[in-house]
């Protein structure tokens, strides 16, 4: 915008004061500006937010009943301790230019903030991301891990891992950022065009999991002691459901809030192209990836299987946003659904694997953010699209783009080295730092613990309690009779059924 | 906005080059005029998909527990299988103009797209609604209904009958449409206005599931021998009541989202009179319609069952907000209060009707959907009024408008005929889907299947587990009396 | 924007019709800033909105089973009798100036809007606050209220009480407000800073709900023969989760979005000060007092208990949250920490007194909205900065601000006027209303339908059914047990036990 006046005055020229004039108009443009983008950024971040409850609801129903409190303790900690590491320091680690490639040394507790490129809603937005990448991680770890251990290694991640991993590809100061600085050199000409995260968010949380959830080891009983895999099921499929629904809902914000601004126009000024019409595709794609891999896990489920099952549909719909994150600005609606058909069967396989090697993963966390993350910074490098490419990217003439459009090798390479960066620099800190809480005892819960559940010995007691607890209601009786009842009328039961009535 | 440089040039003269200063100034108002928008129309259409959710959560707790996986399961394959044939063709049959009054014949595979009129977030809003009339069917038929015969009516409804609809009241070709191409005489010189869908999604999702739970019959045990209704209640009310409120939520994206746009002035430009105005009136008219409905249900149940009952309540207010949804941006917030009120009896009719009939719709969401939905057609042809008909659909002098506002019975026959063309073009394309679908015997489970629960025999077992099954911990005791169980095979 | 014309005109001279030019052009951005401003009022009223689904669950969550069906109608109606009597009388008594300090007199049923200063939009907005106020109230009389009580307070609060309080504060007519209208004198020369309601909305409904709760006296089973506090848990954890997440959600709403408009500028018309900037930092501070009061709540808990509850964490999160929304838009970043560390320690000595005075709140919102909101409203008085209050507050230069950060007492002055005067208006009004309600028999329901559970006798029938009904299904087999159970240790059958196992 600061082109404007520039245009504007000699267009001007004959009024008393073109320049005043043109900076007076272009000015009521800029305030414009910031108002519209603001709202959208403001908005985006509260959708980014519900993808928090999403993943309580998703945690919460893919554990044992049992150790429901435990999960959903850990979301909302992940949340609120999040907010304070990130206010304190992790926004600084990330974002806080000018700075080196590696990490960021401004805006430590939001000072020197508000300023021409961040604002509070930056922050926010931010946070909102951060919080995500722990929220990953504490599915893989679920149903026997320490409190204490959780306490630790969410705050090691939120305030210090996934910071130094976002400066890197979405600081401008970030040795490997597709948008770096103008005048500094971009790896391989390109850069990493990770644009909303599959690499910094999916792929981060999730190789932490897959470090946290190898030296834990597996659940008890979640292999027999032949060694075949025992589904120890979640309990209950309706959080499982409303769970992805609000993650599907917070993607929205995730995807496309990640363009920051709205208010920017790419072809001639009042034409309808600009960055309005890329934030309406990028949320196009993202449908359409998830769509797709969640029909192709219908269906290939159902072959496997004989079922159709809803939670595996719910997982591969998962798989297929976390892996359209990387590219979804910049590809075709019609390469999102390749992205989304290629997610499905990436996760069914690390699902088969990881079932072969005993590796537990209560909610498929590693597999699923690890992998289809991984999976979707590949695609990202096939399939990108010029135009696209240099409309999100602006200011760099020539760039490579995607392999398969024509665009060459060097994103590839860039996305490799991403992948490989990423794996090497969490398991480097993530992994020792679980492997030193290990070897602390501060992992793992004892088994009592872990057959007992962890509601019941570390946060106060179970999460449902349907049963009526009032003793005199019962007049002594004892505590029987279950309380959900619908039959309208009293059933009088049997001796000889009641007798069996509790065996299933 | 393309007045805009033709205003202003003459405005500028004095300056050198005051048409470019005017076209410049104005191509930077057609900027912001885009940047807010799409804002507006995104996050409308992130409301309208969070719906999605509330059907899911309301379906899922307006069933048995046995059936709850089931149910879930279409409610997101409504949402998958919607987003790809929307994608592939039913977004085209749709919008895709210039073309015929009957059906759309572009944009397949969003080609074409963006251009001036269609920008990927049109496409994202409208296959929001799509999604909805396939999920208003699917609780129609549940718990008895083939999860194979599921897919087949869904992408038909989703991919064919509906696009086709909506083609008809909304694109600017649609034969019967209020804001057709300008140009094209309307139907009866006034046009259908539907504004958000109470007969474009409503009355179709009602009336494909009618003839749905016709051909199927009721469940099992809904009628006892002697021919009396036995409530099957559903297993949650807690989840009826999260999905009513989610659906409540998502209607703001509904019918205010349905102006589409929000930055356009109706008076002289620089005062209060514009689209934000109309925007915020539909959610006040929303609001009470829906308010009202609860209340006069809440209390008509009360006098006839005795007791208080949420999900009565809840179903009442889907009711009155189906029917505002026709004619929410046309009528002013008093009528909203008729609308609901009357929506409130005419849902109590007709389920008193379904239960005489031995007609089962375990969400009732053809009395519903399909009831209220028409009764708010009737509605708006009743209460609209000429101010906010001129300024939501401009350019037609002296059109026609509420028969009780003055505005003569026009509307209101445009308004039958839209009821009469909806039901038989629902009843001819889906009755017989449905109808071979039964004879193929695709449609119904068998009874037992029925009986022991979908969830079960089809999808890998129960939806919850609140049960501890680790073996360690039982001692070999039976492991007392939990109903839900995952185990594959009965035990 | 109504000096846009004048400022631009003199700009364009030389221009054949300047003045002409220059109101066409300020029209144009009046327009836009209607399209704006509107966009972002109703997606933040949407998302108010959304906090009474929140309240919804967390209710529904927080009581026992056999009440579930009440409690969630009660919230159902609140939104819904909410709607009507607003429109019809509440939004009148509250805005519809000009009128007196004491009450609102125009806009009954809408009439005259949209108008300059009240558009729709508005309406919407402030119904939204109006509800979450009887929301509030009815978490602390819940499971032992008559419905037909229930009805009459909730459409006395939502259409009179409240009003009347948000006229006095947030009204230009009334006589504490901070925004008075000009030319007429602020209370203290100050006024009441309550930007978005810790006091009109969390102490209005929280001390209704502490009336309402002390003269219907203690649940059944509260508090034993011995006087000690027993526990009465609500039935499910992760709806009491959910119904959290989904109020934090629509907070966003209710704190950013109280400045209505955000399109405005605070420095010179093209730089970054402007009202989105503001709007971020109030989503910050709201964030970061929630955020810290659960940290605190969770460690504070942690050390009197010996266990990580969720349940309290949740509440530590929302009393937070209720203290941060009187100050939310003129503090810094930092006093929003000390607020939510406050109100940690707040809510847990509030609850121990509340224990020990055997007052019984089955929501603890008494001591959350009336307690913290109090709190948040000295807060406010000690920590508002002198910069943010006048760009929040504009057009009153000089104006006083935090005790804390050197602006004098004066607004502490005015804000312990405010907590008294809305204790006392809210014990006038509720308390007879209640004591008469009390006296006439509607307020408490009998002590066998507390005991059976309100759901059973007055509502239908219970909210759960997870056994299967149809008889055939079971071949003759005993329908055994329902599947709930929370017994920490397993229950064996005795053969009596089952005997009376499924009479309720």
């Amino acid at each position: 915008m600061s082109s404007c006046s520039s245009d504007l005055a000699p267009l001007l020229g004959g009024v008393a004061n073109s320049s005043a004039a043109a900076d007076y108009i272009c000015n009521q443009f800029t305030d414009a500006g910031f108002a519209i983008d603001t709202t959208y950024l403001l908005f985006s971040a509260y959708l980014v937010f519900a993808m928090q409850l999403g993943f309580a609801m998703l945690c919460a129903g893919s554990v044992r009943a049992k150790n429901t409190m435990n999960i959903m303790l850990t979301n909302v900690l992940d949340a609120a301790a999040g907010g304070l590491f990130y206010y304190l320091f992790g926004f600084a680690f990330a974002f806080g230019g000018p700075s080196n490639g590696f990490i960021g040394k401004h805006f430590f507790g939001l000072k020197e903030v508000p300023q021409t490129s961040f604002d509070y809603s930056n922050f926010l937005y931010q946070w909102a991301f951060a919080i995500a990448a722990a929220g990953i991680t504490s599915g893989s770890i679920a149903e026997r891990t320490q409190f204490v251990a959780y306490l630790i290694y969410s705050s090691f991640l939120t305030g210090f891992v996934y910071p130094v991993v976002s400066h890197w590809f979405w600081s401008g100061d970030g040795w490997a950022a597709a948008a770096r600085n103008a005048g500094e050199s971009l790896l391989f000409e390109t850069g990493v065009i990770d644009f909303a995260g599959s690499g910094v968010v999916h792929m981060v949380g999730g190789i932490a999991g897959l470090w946290g959830a190898l030296i834990e080891g597996p659940r008890i009983g979640r292999f027999d002691h032949a060694g075949r895999s025992v589904n120890l099921r979640g309990h209950s499929a309706t959080l499982v459901v409303l769970g992805t629904f609000l993650l599907w809902f917070g993607w929205y914000g995730f995807n496309p809030g990640s363009f920051n601004i709205i208010f920017r126009t790419y072809g001639p000024s009042g034409s309808i192209h600009g960055q309005w019409s890329a934030v309406g595709r990028t949320a196009v794609t993202t449908t359409l990836a998830g769509c797709t891999a969640a029909l192709t896990t219908l269906f290939g489920k159902r072959l496997q299987t004989g079922h159709w099952n809803v939670i595996d549909v719910c997982n591969g719909l998962l798989g297929g946003f976390a892996a359209i994150t990387s590219g979804c600005s910049v590809v075709d609606p019609w390469a999102a659904i390749i992205c989304g058909f290629v997610s499905a069967w990436v996760l069914i396989g690390l699902n088969k694997l990881a079932a072969k090697l005993k590796f537990d993963d209560p909610l498929e966390a590693a597999q699923l953010h690890g992998g289809c993350g991984a999976w979707g910074i590949i695609f990202t490098a096939l399939f990108a699209r010029e135009k696209y490419v240099n409309e999100v990217y602006p200011g760099r003439p020539g760039r490579p783009y995607g392999l398969f459009t024509g665009g060459g090798g060097r994103l590839l390479g860039a996305h490799i080295v991403q992948i490989l960066v990423i794996t090497g620099w969490v398991s480097c800190t993530m992994g020792p730092l679980f492997f030193a809480l290990h070897k602390l005892n501060l992992l793992r819960i004892s088994a009592e613990d872990e057959l007992a559940g962890m509601d019941l010995t570390r946060h106060g007691g179970f999460a449902y309690d349907y049963h009526d607890e009032d003793p005199s209601a019962h007049g002594g009786s004892p505590r029987g009779g279950f309380m959900l009842k619908s039959s309208p009328t009293p059933v009088k039961p049997k001796a000889n059924q009641t007798a069996t009535a509790n065996q299933v």
